[in-house]
C-alpha cells in the first residue's frame, strides 16, 4: 500500500468534484423538467435564454456606468490632487 | 452649485446630479424593460401558434414609419442639447421639434392600437394580444412621461430658466429622451417579427 | 435645490410633516418602520399562538380560521422584508447618516426625498387596508406565486391581493427614488477631502445595497403589472388555461427576491462595521477588503436566484450551477464576518449596548450563514426545501441585520437623532432578552424542518408525523420564545419614550468616534454642517500611532 | 446525532439524502462553532483593561488580511467539496431514469390529490385506466414512474419518507421516480401553499408486497371500470 500525499489526496477530491458536476451539468435526459417532457424544445431555450439575459445585464449596465464615469472624470480632471489633501476646494464652486 | 451654500462639495464625479441620477433611474428601467422582453420570449416560446389563428397580424410598414418619426425625434432632441450647450438660443426650436415628432408617434399608434381593437386585437383576446398591449403600452406610456417632461423643460427654456450658467442643463431630459427612443427599435423587432 | 436648505422652514407642519430634511425625513420612516414592526411582531404572535393552541381563541385576535392563517403569513412576511427592513435599514439610516458622513447639508434631490416618504406612507396605508376589505387580505404567500394570486377564484378575496401589488409597487417606487437619491448623494455631494475610499463603511454597504436594488427591482415591478392585469383585465400571462406559464412569474420574482436579501443585509452589515471599531477602538480590519467583498456580494446576487426553485419544476440541469454560483457568494460574505471578527482582535473592547448587539448580531448570523449551505445544496433542498428549516434558516440571516443591527444603530445614533442618550441598564435588559428568546424562538425550528414539518399549515396535528410530544414541546419553546421576544422589546420602547423626554443630554461626540457625523451638535441642525469640514483621513483611525487620543476624526487638520 | 430527527426513511435513495445532511451538518457545525468559540474568545480576552490600548492594526497589506482570506478560501474548498458529493445524489434523483415497474399519474387540485393508475395495459389516457382520490398504493421494491401535474395552482408533492418533494406546475407535467424499500402507510403532503385548505391537502401512500398490491388492483379495476370513461387528461 502506498501512501498517499496530501496533495494527491486534494488532487483527488478536486477531480471528484469535478466529475461530480460535470455528470450533472452535461446530463442528456433530465428527468424531473418540466420545460423539457411537457412544453417545446424553443421555452426551454427562452428560458435559458432569458436567464443569462438577466444575469448578465446587471453586469453589462455595471461595466458601462463605471466606464461613463471613468472617461467623464478622466477627461475633465486633468490633475487629482495629491492624496488626502484638500485642494479641489477653491474650484468647486466655479 | 449656489456659490452662497455654507457646505460646497467636495471632489465630486463631473457630472451634474441630475445626469447621475437619470443615468441611475435609465437603468433600473432597463431592468424593468428586460424583465417584460423576457416574459415576452418565453411567452411567445411556448405557444404553438404565433400568432394565432383568427388574430389580426400587426401593422409592420405602418409602425415601421412611426419608428422612423421616433427615431427622427431623437436625432433632434440631441440638437437640442447641443444647441443649448454652445450657449446658442435655438434650443427651444428644436425641443418644440422634438416633442411635435414625439406627439405624432403616439397619434400613429394611438390610431394603430384603435385599428388593433377593431379588428379583435385586444389585451384578453389571446397572449400575442395581451402581450403585445403591455410591451407597446408601456413604452407608450414611457414616451407620455417623457413627452410631458419635455414639455415642462421646454416651457423652461423659453422662460429661460436654464440661464444661470448650468451648461448642460438639457442632459438628463436628452438621456431620457433618448433612452425611450433607444428601446423602441428593440420592442420594434421583437414584437413586430 | 440648495436655497430652502438656508431658511429653515417654520410652523409645525413644514418643521415636521412636509420637511424636505433629510434628518426629518428619516425620522419619519424609522417610527413608520417601528410602527408595522409592532404590527408584524403581532403577526408572529398569531402564527406561534395558532400552532401551539390550533383551532382555540388566540388572545388578542381571535379564531384563526385557514383562510385567516394564509394571510396572517403573508402580510407577516411582507410586512416584516418589505415595510420593516426596508424603511428602516435602508431609508430611515442611510436618510439621517449619508449626508451627516459625508458632510453634505442634505440629500441631493431634498423634494424628491420627501416624494419618496409620502408614496411610502401612501404604500403602507394601502397594504394596512387590505385586511378591511372583503376577502380580506392577500393569501397567497409573500412570493404571491400565480394561478394561486392570478385570480379571485383560487385565493378567495377580489381585492386583497390587488392592493398587495398595488402596495408593494408604491413601495418600490418610492425606494426607487430613496435609491437613485441615496447614490447620486454619496458620489457627488462629499466633503472636500472625502475620497470614495474615505467613506464609512456604512455609506458603502447602502450604496451598493441601492445598487443591487435598483438593478433588481425592474423584473419584478415588470412580473406585478403582469399579474395584476392577470387579475383586474384577465390577460392570463401567468394562467396556463390561457397558455401561460406560472413559472414565468416564479423567474421575473426571484430576480428580484434573491438579490433582495442582499439588499437588506448590506446595511445592516453596515451599522456593524460601524460600531465594532468605535468600541473595540481599533481599524476596522481591512477596510477596502470589505469594500470589494461587499461589490462582489453586489454583483454575485444576480446570479444566485434560481436556488429557490430547485424543486419549483425548473430544468435540474440547472440546479448544480446555480448551487455553486450560491456556495461561492457565501465566500465574500464570510470574509465580511470574519474581517468584522478580526477587527476585534488586539482590541480594547467595551461593552456598551450598541456593541453588544453587533456582536450578538455577527454570533446569530453565523448560524444563518452555515445553513445556508443545507438549503443552497439541491439534494439536500428536496427535504429541507419549504420546511421549517428554511423558516429557521432565514431568520437567523435575517434578523441579525434587521433587528440586530437596527436595535444597535439606534443606541449608537440616537443621540446624534434626538440629541439625548438611551438608558444603558434597560439597553443591556433589552440585549440579553432579545438574544436569548431569539434563539429559543427559531432554534427549535431547525428541528422542526428536520422532522419534516412543512410551512404555512395552520395545524400540525392534521399530520400524523406531526401528531407527537416532540413536535408540541418544540413549538412550545418556540412559541414561549416568540412571546418573549415581543415583552423583550418592551424596555426598548420605555426607553426610546423615557429617554425622549427626560434622557440624558448627548454631547456632540458621545462615543468618541470618527466619523463626521459627530462633529455636529447634537441634535444637528439645519444644513447640518455651520462649517465647511474638511476630510483628511479614513474613518477608522483609532488608536492611531499619529494621535495622542485613541480617535482621530477625520476632519482633524493633520 | 440529529438524524435520529429524521422522519422514517422509507425509499432507495432517502439514506443517501439523509448521509448527506448529516456529512454537511457536521462540515458546517464545526465551522460554526469554531468561528462561534472565536468570537466569543475575542470578545473576552481584549475586553477594556486599564493600561491595555488597542493595536493600531489596519490590516491594507495583503499579508495581513491573510488573516482574514486564507479561512474564507479554505471554507471555499469545503463548499465546493459539499457540492461534489451533493451532485450525484441530486443527479440520481432528478436527472435519471431507471426502468419503472409501475406507472402513475399524480394529480394536485385544491385540495386533494388525484392518483390515475394507467390499468392492465400500462399506458395513461386510455380506456381501463382508473382513478384514486387521496390513496396512493405502490408495491414495495419496485420502481414507480410518476407524472406529476397540477389542475387549478402550484402544489408540492412531498412524501417526507420517501425524501421526495416535487412541485406540481398546472399547465405542465414533470417526471420523477422513487423506489419504496419499507412496507407501511405514510403521508403525502402538499408543501406549497396552495389556498385556504392547504393544511388539509393529504394523502395516504400505502407500500404494499405483490401480492396486497395485486389485490388491490384488481379491486379497484372492479369497481371502477364502468366510470374509467374519462380519465384525468393533464
Amino acid at each position: 500500500m502506498r501512501v498517499t500525499t496530501h496533495a494527491e489526496r486534494l488532487l483527488r477530491t478536486a477531480l471528484f468534484a469535478l466529475c461530480g458536476w460535470a455528470v450533472t451539468l452535461f446530463a442528456r435526459n433530465a428527468l424531473a423538467c418540466s420545460v423539457c417532457i411537457s412544453a417545446t424544445e424553443e421555452t426551454r431555450e427562452a428560458y435559458y435564454g432569458t436567464t443569462i439575459l438577466l444575469m448578465l445585464l446587471p453586469f453589462l449596465i455595471l461595466a458601462t456606468f463605471g466606464g461613463w464615469l471613468y472617461r467623464l472624470s478622466r477627461d475633465s480632471v486633468p490633475s487629482p490632487g495629491p492624496p488626502h489633501e484638500p485642494s479641489q476646494l477653491p474650484e468647486v464652486d466655479a | 452649485m449656489e456659490s452662497s451654500r455654507a457646505v460646497t462639495s467636495g471632489p465630486s464625479l463631473p457630472v451634474s446630479n441630475g445626469a447621475f441620477a437619470m443615468a441611475l433611474f435609465i437603468a433600473s428601467e432597463a431592468m424593468f424593460f428586460t424583465g417584460l422582453i423576457s416574459a415576452f420570449v418565453v411567452l411567445r416560446a411556448q405557444t404553438l401558434d404565433w400568432p394565432p389563428a383568427g388574430q389580426p397580424r400587426l401593422p409592420v410598414v405602418a409602425t415601421g414609419f412611426s419608428t422612423f418619426l421616433l427615431l427622427l425625434s431623437g436625432w433632434s432632441m440631441f440638437r437640442a442639447r447641443l444647441m443649448s450647450r454652445q450657449g446658442r438660443g435655438h434650443s427651444a426650436k428644436w425641443l418644440t421639434l422634438t416633442a411635435v415628432l414625439g406627439a405624432s408617434f403616439l397619434l400613429l399608434q394611438g390610431a394603430e392600437w384603435t385599428r388593433m381593437i377593431q379588428f379583435g386585437l385586444t389585451t384578453t383576446s389571446s397572449l400575442y394580444g395581451g402581450t403585445f398591449y403591455v410591451l407597446v403600452g408601456a413604452h407608450g406610456l414611457h414616451v407620455v412621461a417623457a413627452l410631458a417632461a419635455l414639455l415642462i423643460v421646454r416651457a423652461r427654456v423659453v422662460r429661460g430658466g436654464y440661464s444661470e450658467g448650468r451648461e448642460d442643463a438639457l442632459l438628463p431630459m436628452t438621456m431620457y429622451w433618448l433612452f425611450v427612443v433607444a428601446v423602441w427599435p428593440v420592442l420594434y423587432a421583437l414584437v413586430y417579427f | 435645490m440648495a436655497h430652502s436648505a438656508h431658511h429653515p422652514p417654520v410652523g409645525f407642519l413644514g418643521r415636521y410633516v412636509f420637511s424636505t430634511d433629510h434628518k426629518v425625513i428619516a425620522k419619519q420612516y424609522l417610527f413608520t418602520g417601528i410602527f408595522m414592526a409592532l404590527v408584524g411582531g403581532f403577526l408572529a404572535y398569531v402564527i406561534r399562538m395558532q400552532l401551539t393552541f390550533p383551532g382555540e381563541s388566540i388572545p388578542g385576535y381571535g379564531h384563526v380560521s385557514f383562510v385567516h392563517y394564509n394571510a396572517v403569513v403573508t402580510l407577516h412576511g411582507t410586512i416584516m422584508i418589505f415595510w420593516v427592513a426596508m424603511p428602516v435599514l435602508l431609508a430611515a439610516l442611510a436618510n439621517f447618516l449619508i449626508p451627516l458622513m459625508i458632510g453634505a447639508e442634505d440629500m441631493a434631490f431634498p423634494r424628491l426625498n420627501m416624494l419618496s416618504y409620502w408614496i411610502f406612507l401612501l404604500s403602507t396605508v394601502v397594504l394596512l387596508s387590505s385586511f378591511f376589505v372583503p376577502g380580506g387580505a392577500a393569501a397567497g404567500g409573500w412570493t404571491s406565486y400565480p394561478p394561486l394570486s392570478g385570480s379571485a377564484a383560487f385565493s378567495g378575496g377580489q381585492w386583497g391581493v390587488s392592493l398587495w401589488i398595488l402596495a408593494v409597487a408604491l413601495e418600490f417606487a418610492a425606494f426607487l427614488m430613496g435609491g437613485i437619491n441615496f447614490i447620486t448623494t454619496a458620489f457627488n455631494m462629499r466633503a472636500p477631502g472625502m475620497k470614495l475610499f474615505d467613506m464609512p463603511i456604512m455609506v458603502w454597504l447602502q450604496v451598493v445595497a441601492a445598487i443591487v436594488f435598483m438593478l433588481s427591482v425592474g423584473p419584478l415591478i415588470a412580473g406585478a403589472v403582469m399579474l395584476l392585469l392577470d387579475r383586474l383585465v384577465g390577460t392570463g400571462f401567468f394562467d396556463p388555461a390561457a397558455g401561460g406559464d406560472p413559472l414565468l412569474f416564479q423567474h421575473l420574482f426571484w430576480f428580484f427576491g434573491h438579490p433582495e436579501v442582499y439588499v437588506v443585509l448590506l446595511p445592516g452589515f453596515g451599522v456593524i462595521g460601524e460600531i465594532l471599531p468605535v468600541f473595540s477602538r481599533k481599524p476596522i480590519f481591512g477596510y477596502r477588503m470589505i469594500i470589494y467583498a461587499t461589490f462582489v456580494t453586489g454583483v454575485m446576487s444576480f446570479i444566485v436566484w434560481a436556488h429557490h426553485q430547485f424543486i419549483a419544476g425548473i430544468d435540474p440541469r440547472l440546479a448544480t450551477p446555480f448551487s455553486i454560483t450560491t456556495i461561492l457568494i457565501s465566500v465574500p460574505i464570510a470574509i465580511m464576518v470574519f474581517s468584522y471578527m478580526a477587527t476585534l482582535w488586539r482590541g480594547s473592547i467595551e461593552f456598551k449596548t450598541p456593541m453588544l448587539f453587533a456582536l450578538g448580531a455577527l454570533a446569530v448570523f453565523l448560524l444563518g450563514g452555515v445553513t445556508g449551505i443545507h438549503n443552497g445544496t439541491p439534494a439536500a433542498d428536496i427535504f429541507l426545501h419549504d420546511t421549517y428549516f428554511v423558516v429557521a434558516h432565514f431568520h437567523y440571516a435575517l434578523i441579525p441585520p434587521v433587528f440586530f443591527a437596527f436595535f444597535a444603530a439606534m443606541y449608537y445614533w440616537f443621540p446624534k437623532m434626538f440629541g439625548r442618550m438611551l438608558n444603558e441598564r434597560l439597553g443591556v435588559a433589552h440585549f440579553v432578552f432579545t438574544f436569548f428568546f431569539m434563539n429559543l424562538t427559531f432554534l427549535p425550528m431547525f428541528l422542526l424542518g428536520f422532522m419534516g414539518h412543512q410551512r404555512r399549515i395552520a395545524d400540525p396535528r392534521v399530520f400524523d408525523t406531526l401528531r407527537n410530544a416532540q413536535v408540541e414541546n418544540l413549538h412550545w419553546l418556540a412559541t414561549i420564545g416568540a412571546i418573549g421576544l415581543l415583552l423583550g422589546q418592551i424596555p426598548f420602547l420605555v426607553n426610546l419614550v423615557m429617554s425622549l423626554i427626560r434622557g440624558e443630554r448627548a454631547e456632540a461626540n458621545p462615543w468618541r468616534a470618527n466619523t463626521l457625523e459627530w462633529t455636529v451638535p447634537s441634535p444637528p441642525g439645519h444644513g447640518n454642517f455651520e462649517r465647511q469640514p474638511v476630510v483628511y483621513r479614513g474613518p477608522y483611525e483609532y488608536s492611531s500611532p499619529e494621535s495622542s487620543e485613541d480617535f482621530l476624526p477625520q476632519n482633524a487638520a493633520p | 446525532m440529529f438524524d435520529s430527527w429524521l422522519p422514517e426513511a422509507a425509499s432507495s435513495y432517502a439514506e443517501k439524502i439523509d448521509g448527506l445532511l448529516v456529512f454537511i451538518t457536521v462540515i458546517v457545525g464545526a465551522w460554526f462553532l469554531a468561528s462561534e468559540a472565536l468570537l466569543v474568545y475575542l470578545a473576552l480576552r481584549y475586553r477594556r483593561v486599564e493600561g491595555r490600548p488597542a493595536a493600531y492594526i489596519p490590516a491594507n497589506t495583503l499579508r495581513v488580511m491573510a488573516v482574514v482570506l486564507v479561512p474564507c478560501v479554505v471554507i471555499l474548498v469545503f463548499d465546493l467539496v459539499i457540492d461534489a458529493v451533493a451532485a450525484p445524489v441530486w443527479h440520481e434523483i432528478k436527472e435519471t431514469q431507471p426502468p419503472h415497474d409501475a406507472l402513475i399519474r399524480v394529480s394536485g387540485e385544491q385540495w386533494a390529490w388525484r392518483f390515475f393508475y394507467p390499468g392492465p395495459d400500462g399506458v395513461l389516457d386510455s380506456a381501463d385506466d382508473f382513478e384514486v382520490v387521496n390513496e396512493m398504493h405502490v408495491p414495495v421494491g419496485a420502481v414507480v414512474l410518476f407524472e406529476l401535474v397540477a389542475k387549478d395552482v402550484l402544489h408540492s408533492l412531498w412524501i417526507p419518507a420517501l425524501r421526495l418533494k416535487q412541485d406540481a406546475v398546472p399547465g405542465r407535467s414533470i417526471r420523477g421516480w422513487f423506489k419504496a424499500t419499507r412496507e407501511g402507510r405514510y403521508e403525502i403532503i402538499c408543501a406549497e401553499i396552495c389556498g385556504f385548505g392547504h393544511t388539509l391537502m393529504k394523502s395516504g401512500l400505502v407500500v404494499e408486497n405483490q401480492t396486497a398490491y395485486r389485490a388491490w388492483l384488481d379491486s379497484q379495476q372492479g369497481t371502477q371500470l364502468a366510470e374509467a370513461g374519462h380519465p384525468g387528461q393533464r
